[in-house]
């Protein structure tokens, strides 16, 4: 019990650390802009910890960091298997084919005004078909390996990138359009030197979205089938294995790897698009 | 000047088909500009002025008349490159630098890359901003950006060159600065301009022609030729001439608007 | 009444008809239970639900069983309905599959989440690989419980019950002539399955005790019952199902096949079986399946069936 | 209406025929393997020699059994009539009370989620007025909302369920909670851009005024939010179907879309699964589409229409 | 006029901290204003005007030098109400009525709800909008959206009135309309009110006195007292005392402004 009253002591000591902090004079320092949101993080893990071992809950139920901590640490040649087969196989190329099939067909969409009152609608109402239903059949149609993964990843990609494209596309001003077409430029000058690069914000908007959504894509659908490799995998088999810390072992390493993952293009995006008022 | 006829617009109507209704923008429009004319456009909000000078760059379609610019049709004259618009607000794009957005329509139009390098470092000393070809436009003050959006409007030497309220977001004392180098550049190039503006003092200072316009239906009331000089010191605006000229664009104005 | 929560290793269906039967025949009333049936699922593992306090008693399979209790939840088995195991490896012999020899180089279906152990100690007493495709390994896939990858053409042999999977591999229209079937038991591999688990310090308090008594005599008459009415007992089976997707049809498939490996119980664990199964586990201790490690002591009693079933 | 409806009809119209199309090929080897055990000639024969063979080859070879691969009782790809079928018979010919309906469990479904989702919409605006008010909460908690999406959450939904089941709570609760988890992000996200969407022009106007916090909030930052608010809510909204979804499936519990949906899949009865997945993106169309109906009654009555 | 001083500012500094480094927005500002006097501001863009209006009104805090209001410190005076304050745009709430947003700093000051009722029908006669109060902003025009504007910092009955460029975005003839009204309204009202804009004609026709100020840090380079009469027709405008004094404020702006 004292364990769990100390979690408290601790999560307000940090607390006011970080008012502190926050509040102080270095408020707007990157050192603090760092410091405070891991401070957070490392009080969470730290009742975490003090509470699993106060309360003694058993390892099957919920293990204790220092456990995940340490199983990550022993099994970080299956970690990378499984991020590999998982991530780079499955969830990168399902993004980039999903975000590329967006493109092209925003492109189409923004060319026909016809297509885009037809498509959008009926993808609006595809794109709310459940994953975990798809997902299943999915794996029935491309098999196990991290085909179908891809193939998951990509139609959940597709839609909010879709949409995000689009909306992009006529981001522009009527006034630039005007200007423009005053130096009677064609569609594609017209594409490639204004619309596209106004689009940006969301285009990247769309891509930090997708990003989380990949991920978990990915995962979910080796729930369905898969080979015996890949975070899903490792994660549904240790379940039934009882080995929890493996399973949270995982999930930290989907944590990271989405925020990660989700940083690096909000990374690109400021480089990008470093003229938009938000990135200045 | 000469008085060769570039833009010429007889009985020129246009309506807009909005939900509420029809709505009249210009009303049996006429009027002739000439080859190296300053005309100025005045009247009240929502007299159509800027609809009709989207009508002569082939923005806006007319319902009825008939328009010619160059003698071809506004449409061709826009194909033919006959045009540098500058909108009141710059409308520089902000991932482009300064240089590159006076590139762009050179770019558009095919010019080559050495041609595209010379004409932008010459507009821009135009302008007076040599030296700033490399900053963003957000890196610039107001009058800065304005003044590259008119130097990208110069950069591909258009006869004509139809400015919307280019000085509307300026405070008095640039405006003024901006005025007296338009006219310079004007003088200078012998271009043909179109100038909408809501500022008396502006439009007289400026102009070799005031069209005043009243609203709804978009109507001509007035054109005035100005008497004053081409060489135009800002002083000119003290001088009765001026006021007297003012007065009656005034009066003018005051004739055709309601308030609010 | 008492209160008894039996947390099912599965869906509700003709594998768990004798706890069904019993509740709907008021067997466990005249016990004077009241008994709750909280179906499972794919990702509900019931030893997690027991130590969670989820659960008074669960049915599951004895390797996770004894997996479980190494990993510190003191399970103790106190009856055994099912006497043999429904587990088998379905291989289509288009494949060329005739024998365990002609695995290697093949693609098999396998099932996780704590089911895959007897799959794994059988390769290991084969001294077959299971990491890829070549001439001494077999590729596993993770098979979700369905019997579509051997239908698709997607593995060429996959994991069956013969109560389930297997039937509906001959719905598809694949005919028992084009299959070839291994079963565990035969194989020598094969593990107990569906028993009833509870806590070892639960057993300490002789209510509880009491209270299983009851419970394991109810539930064994259940059985009996449903084996004796198979047709009735499908019917039950469905009355319980929530999702409303089984069919009759399908539940009297099970139930007839069920009743197979049920017959011979009485629901008295045999000694015998619980030492091929741990024999067999520890056969076959690797990293990827980390099963049990060491001899388990005190994981069955027969201190509730002797007392239910005399 | 006429300008909006031609072309949804024309693109569905464009699907169905491409659906119709995909059928053949995949549902074409179970289709010949049914032909040839009945007798008719179908080309090449043998299913052995048939199984490593392109799908589109043997449908180009065999075009008279096209029509069976409509019409299979297990499909691999059913025929979008057997779809509405099955739809029509589990929602209509069955009494909506039995479990049998779609209606049924489309309703216990909706229940979790709108808890779910008032629940997580309730706790994303109260986490949006703390990090508009707090510089800290803003620092600390923002990254970690966003990390926490990136957890994927089928994995930690059996956990939550048994921990839930253990202190007596199951059923409704653990769908509601995982559905929480799901929408309060998109509505923190929205509601933090929308209460801070108040210009600084704005904001120092009510100063000017002495305003207080919470007549700041009230007043201006609240009001000024509701076009975000609603916004966010439409993802909210659909995101937390898809918890509940995901709540349902290792629960067991038996009742819902989401458990239909899979033990459709246990019983390869592909027709149940099509039909359960339509079912769940037609209940996601209208809750969005509640929402948006909302949004416009509200927004037209604050002027903002 | 009397000559009771409302805001005194002594040697006020005011220097932000950015990322760049500080940058000085007032150096060394004294400035008396008194009770009833109609103050305007002119000055290029940056030169610190709108700081100068937000230190008055504690929206700011100054780095150096003193400043009172009503003998007070601002914080004090805005405590008590004594601030109307009007910027730009007009920045009004589309979620609310006309009536609604000028009843806003009534209820946020807890005037009672039949007070508020009466208060908003007073000030919505005073600029002219009876029977406009039921209407949401934008069914109206940009002047008639600044004068609910101006009606909503009367409301309250402040004392003194701060104005940041109000009528920068309107056309020349509305805001010739609503510098009369102003005037007006003031002359009966006998508030203090301090007036931003970029319109020397503006600043001359409205004030009792123009602070010209120069750029960077912001100084007040001159003080003008306008000998102007209190009762002014537009037509003043044209009147050699008008240009006399607006050609004062332009040469001393002149003198202050560095292009760009
Ligand atoms: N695309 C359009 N559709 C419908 N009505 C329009 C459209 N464009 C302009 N109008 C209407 O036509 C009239 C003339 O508009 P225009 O923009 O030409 O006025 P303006 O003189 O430029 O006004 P301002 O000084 O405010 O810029 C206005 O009543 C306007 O509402
Ligand atoms: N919050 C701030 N942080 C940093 N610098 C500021 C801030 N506010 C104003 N400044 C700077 O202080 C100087 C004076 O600004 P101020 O807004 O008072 O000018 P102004 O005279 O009102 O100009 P304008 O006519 O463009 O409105 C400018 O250089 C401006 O960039
Ligand atoms: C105690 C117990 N252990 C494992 C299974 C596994 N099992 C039996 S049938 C089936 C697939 C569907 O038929 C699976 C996975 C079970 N049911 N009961
Ligand atoms: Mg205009
Ligand atoms: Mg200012």
């Amino acid at each position: 019990m004292t364990l769990v009253i100390a979690a408290f002591v601790l999560w307000a000591g940090l607390w006011y650390l970080n008012v502190q902090l926050a509040n102080g004079r270095g408020g707007d320092t990157r050192a603090v802009g760092l410091a405070v949101p891991v401070i957070f993080g490392l009080t969470l893990v730290g009742m975490w910890e003090l509470i699993v071992r106060g309360l003694e809950l058993p390892m099957v139920i919920l293990p204790a960091p220092s456990m995940i901590a340490a199983r990550f640490a022993s099994s970080i040649p299956t970690l990378w298997t499984d991020f590999v087969q998982t991530f780079v196989k499955g969830a990168l190329s399902g993004f980039a084919i999903g975000s590329l099939a967006a493109f092209l067909v925003a492109i189409l969409v923004d060319r026909s005004d016809f297509l885009r009152r037809g498509i959008l609608p009926v993808g609006s109402f595809v794109a709310a078909l459940p994953i975990v239903g798809t997902a299943p059949i999915l794996v029935m149609w491309y098999g196990f390996d991290w085909q179908s993964k891809a193939a998951v990843v990509t139609i959940m990609v597709f839609f909010p990138m879709l949409v995000n494209i689009t909306a992009g596309l006529q981001e522009t001003t009527q006034m630039q359009r005007d200007q423009i077409k005053t130096w009677a430029a064609s569609y594609w000058q017209g594409f490639w030197k204004l619309r596209l690069p106004a689009a940006m914000p969301f285009i990247f908007n769309g891509l930090k979205i997708s990003s989380t959504l990949a991920l978990i894509g990915a995962i979910v659908a080796e729930f369905f089938g898969s080979p015996i490799a890949g975070m899903g995998f490792r994660i549904s088999t240790s379940v039934g294995q009882l080995a929890l810390d493996m399973v949270w072992a995982e999930i930290v390493v989907a944590a990271l790897a989405g925020s990660l993952f989700y940083g690096a293009i909000a990374l690109v995006e400021r480089w990008v698009t470093f003229w938009h008022p938000s990135q200045r | 000047m000469t008085q060769v006829p570039v833009i010429e617009a007889k009985h020129l109507d246009l309506t807009f088909q909005t939900n509420d209704g029809p709505v009249q923008a210009l009303r049996d429009v006429t009027l002739e500009i000439s080859k190296g004319d300053f005309v100025s456009f005045i009247g009240p909000s929502g007299c159509g002025k800027t609809t009709f000078l989207r009508c002569i760059a082939a923005l806006e379609e007319p319902t009825g008349g008939q328009l010619t610019v160059n003698g071809m049709s506004p449409e061709a004259a826009r194909k033919a490159r006959a045009y540098g618009y500058v909108f009141q607000a710059a409308g520089l794009y902000p991932w482009r630098t300064i240089a590159g957005n006076i590139k762009l329509p050179l770019e558009i139009m095919g010019f080559s890359k050495t041609e595209q390098v010379e004409r932008v470092e010459k507009v821009l000393e135009l302008v007076d901003l040599s030296g700033f070809g490399k900053k963003f436009p957000w890196q610039l003050s107001g009058g800065m950006q304005q003044r590259a959006s008119i130097a990208r409007a110069l950069a591909f030497d258009a006869d004509i060159l139809l400015m919307d309220e280019p000085f509307g977001a300026l405070d008095e004392i640039v405006r003024d600065h901006l005025n007296e180098e338009l006219l310079k550049l004007w003088a200078r190039t012998e271009k043909t301009i179109g100038f909408v503006t809501h500022s008396i003092p502006e439009a007289v200072y400026l102009s070799t022609k005031i069209v005043v316009m009243s609203p709804r239906p978009g109507r001509i009331t007035d054109v005035i030729e100005s008497p004053l000089p081409k060489e135009r010191p800002l002083d000119i605006r003290d001088t009765p001439e001026f006021l007297e000229i003012a007065h009656r664009v005034r009066e003018g104005l005051r004739a055709g608007h309601a308030y609010d | 009444a008492d209160e008894v929560t039996l947390q099912l290793k599965w869906v509700t269906q003709a594998q768990f008809a004798g706890y069904y039967v019993a509740e709907s025949k008021g067997f466990y009333d005249e016990a004077d239970l009241d008994v709750t049936i909280k179906a499972g699922g794919p990702d509900i593992a019931p030893e997690q639900v027991i130590a969670a306090g989820g659960a008074d008693v669960i049915t599951t399979w004895m390797a996770a069983g004894l997996a479980a209790r190494e990993r510190g939840v003191p399970l103790v088995n106190i009856a055994q309905p099912f006497k043999t195991g429904g587990l088998q490896v379905n291989c289509l012999k288009a494949a060329g599959i005739e024998s365990t020899d002609d695995f290697p180089g093949h693609t098999m279906g396998v099932w996780f989440y704590g089911n895959e152990y007897p799959f794994y100690a059988w390769m290991a007493k084969l001294g077959i690989e299971t990491d890829g495709a070549d001439e001494n390994g077999v590729t596993v896939i993770k098979q979700a419980f369905s019997a579509d990858p051997l239908i698709n053409g997607q593995a060429d042999c996959i994991s069956t019950m013969t109560y389930n999977e297997y039937g509906q591999i001959l719905d598809a229209g694949i005919t028992e002539e084009e299959l070839v079937t291994f079963n565990y038991l035969e194989e020598g591999v094969g593990m107990l399955e569906d028993g009833l688990y509870v806590l070892a310090e639960d057993l300490e308090d002789p209510a509880f005790k009491d209270k299983m008594v009851r419970f394991v005599a109810a539930s064994m008459e259940g059985w009996k019952y449903a084996e004796a009415h198979p047709d009735e007992a499908a019917e039950i089976v469905l009355e319980y199902d929530e999702t409303g997707a089984q069919t009759l049809e399908h539940q009297q498939y099970m139930m007839g096949e069920v009743a197979k490996l049920t017959a011979s119980s009485d629901g008295t664990l045999d000694p015998a079986d619980y030492e091929q199964t741990v024999a067999t586990l520890l056969s076959a201790v690797s990293p990827e399946n980390p099963a049990i490690t060491k001899e388990p002591e005190g994981a069955w009693t027969h201190e509730i069936t002797d007392e239910a079933l005399n | 209406m006429k300008r909006l409806v031609f072309p949804v009809v024309v693109v569905v119209a464009a699907i169905l025929a491409f659906w119709y199309a995909a059928c053949v090929p995949m549902n074409i080897k179970f289709a010949l393997m049914t032909a040839e055990r009945q007798g008719a000639v179908v080309s090449p024969e043998g299913m052995i020699t048939r199984r490593d063979m392109s799908p589109f080859v043997l449908a180009a070879k065999n075009p008279a059994q096209w029509s069976d691969t409509w019409v299979q009782d297990k499909p691999r790809l059913p025929a979008p009539h057997q779809v509405v079928t099955e739809l029509w018979a589990q929602t209509m010919q069955v009494a909506p009370t039995s479990k049998r309906s779609l209606v049924f469990h489309g309703w216990i479904t909706l229940s979790a989620t709108l808890l779910g989702f008032a629940i997580g919409s309730g706790l994303g605006v109260l986490l949006a007025v703390g990090i508009v008010h707090s510089r800290a909460m803003d620092m600390s908690v923002m990254p970690w909302a966003i990390a926490s999406q990136t957890i994927p959450i089928l994995a930690i939904a059996p956990m939550i369920i048994v921990v839930l089941s253990s202190i007596g709570l199951q059923g409704l609760v653990p769908k509601a909670v995982i559905s929480a988890y799901l929408s309060f992000f998109p509505v923190v996200v929205g509601m933090v851009k929308g209460l801070r969407s108040p210009s600084p022009m704005d904001l120092d106007l009510v100063k000017t005024w002495s305003a207080t916090k919470a007549q700041t909030f009230w007043k201006l930052r609240l009001p000024a939010s509701a076009p975000y608010l609603f916004a966010s809510l439409k993802i909210g909204v659909a995101s937390s179907l898809v918890g509940t979804i995901v709540g349902e499936l290792p629960s067991g519990t038996g009742q819902g879309l989401g458990f239909r949906l899979l033990s459709g899949s246990y019983y390869g009865q592909t027709v149940q699964i099509w039909s359960a997945l339509f079912a769940t993106a037609i209940l996601a169309a209208c809750l969005v589409a509640i929402i948006g109906l909302m949004e416009r009654g509200v927004l037209k009555r604050m002027g903002l229409g």
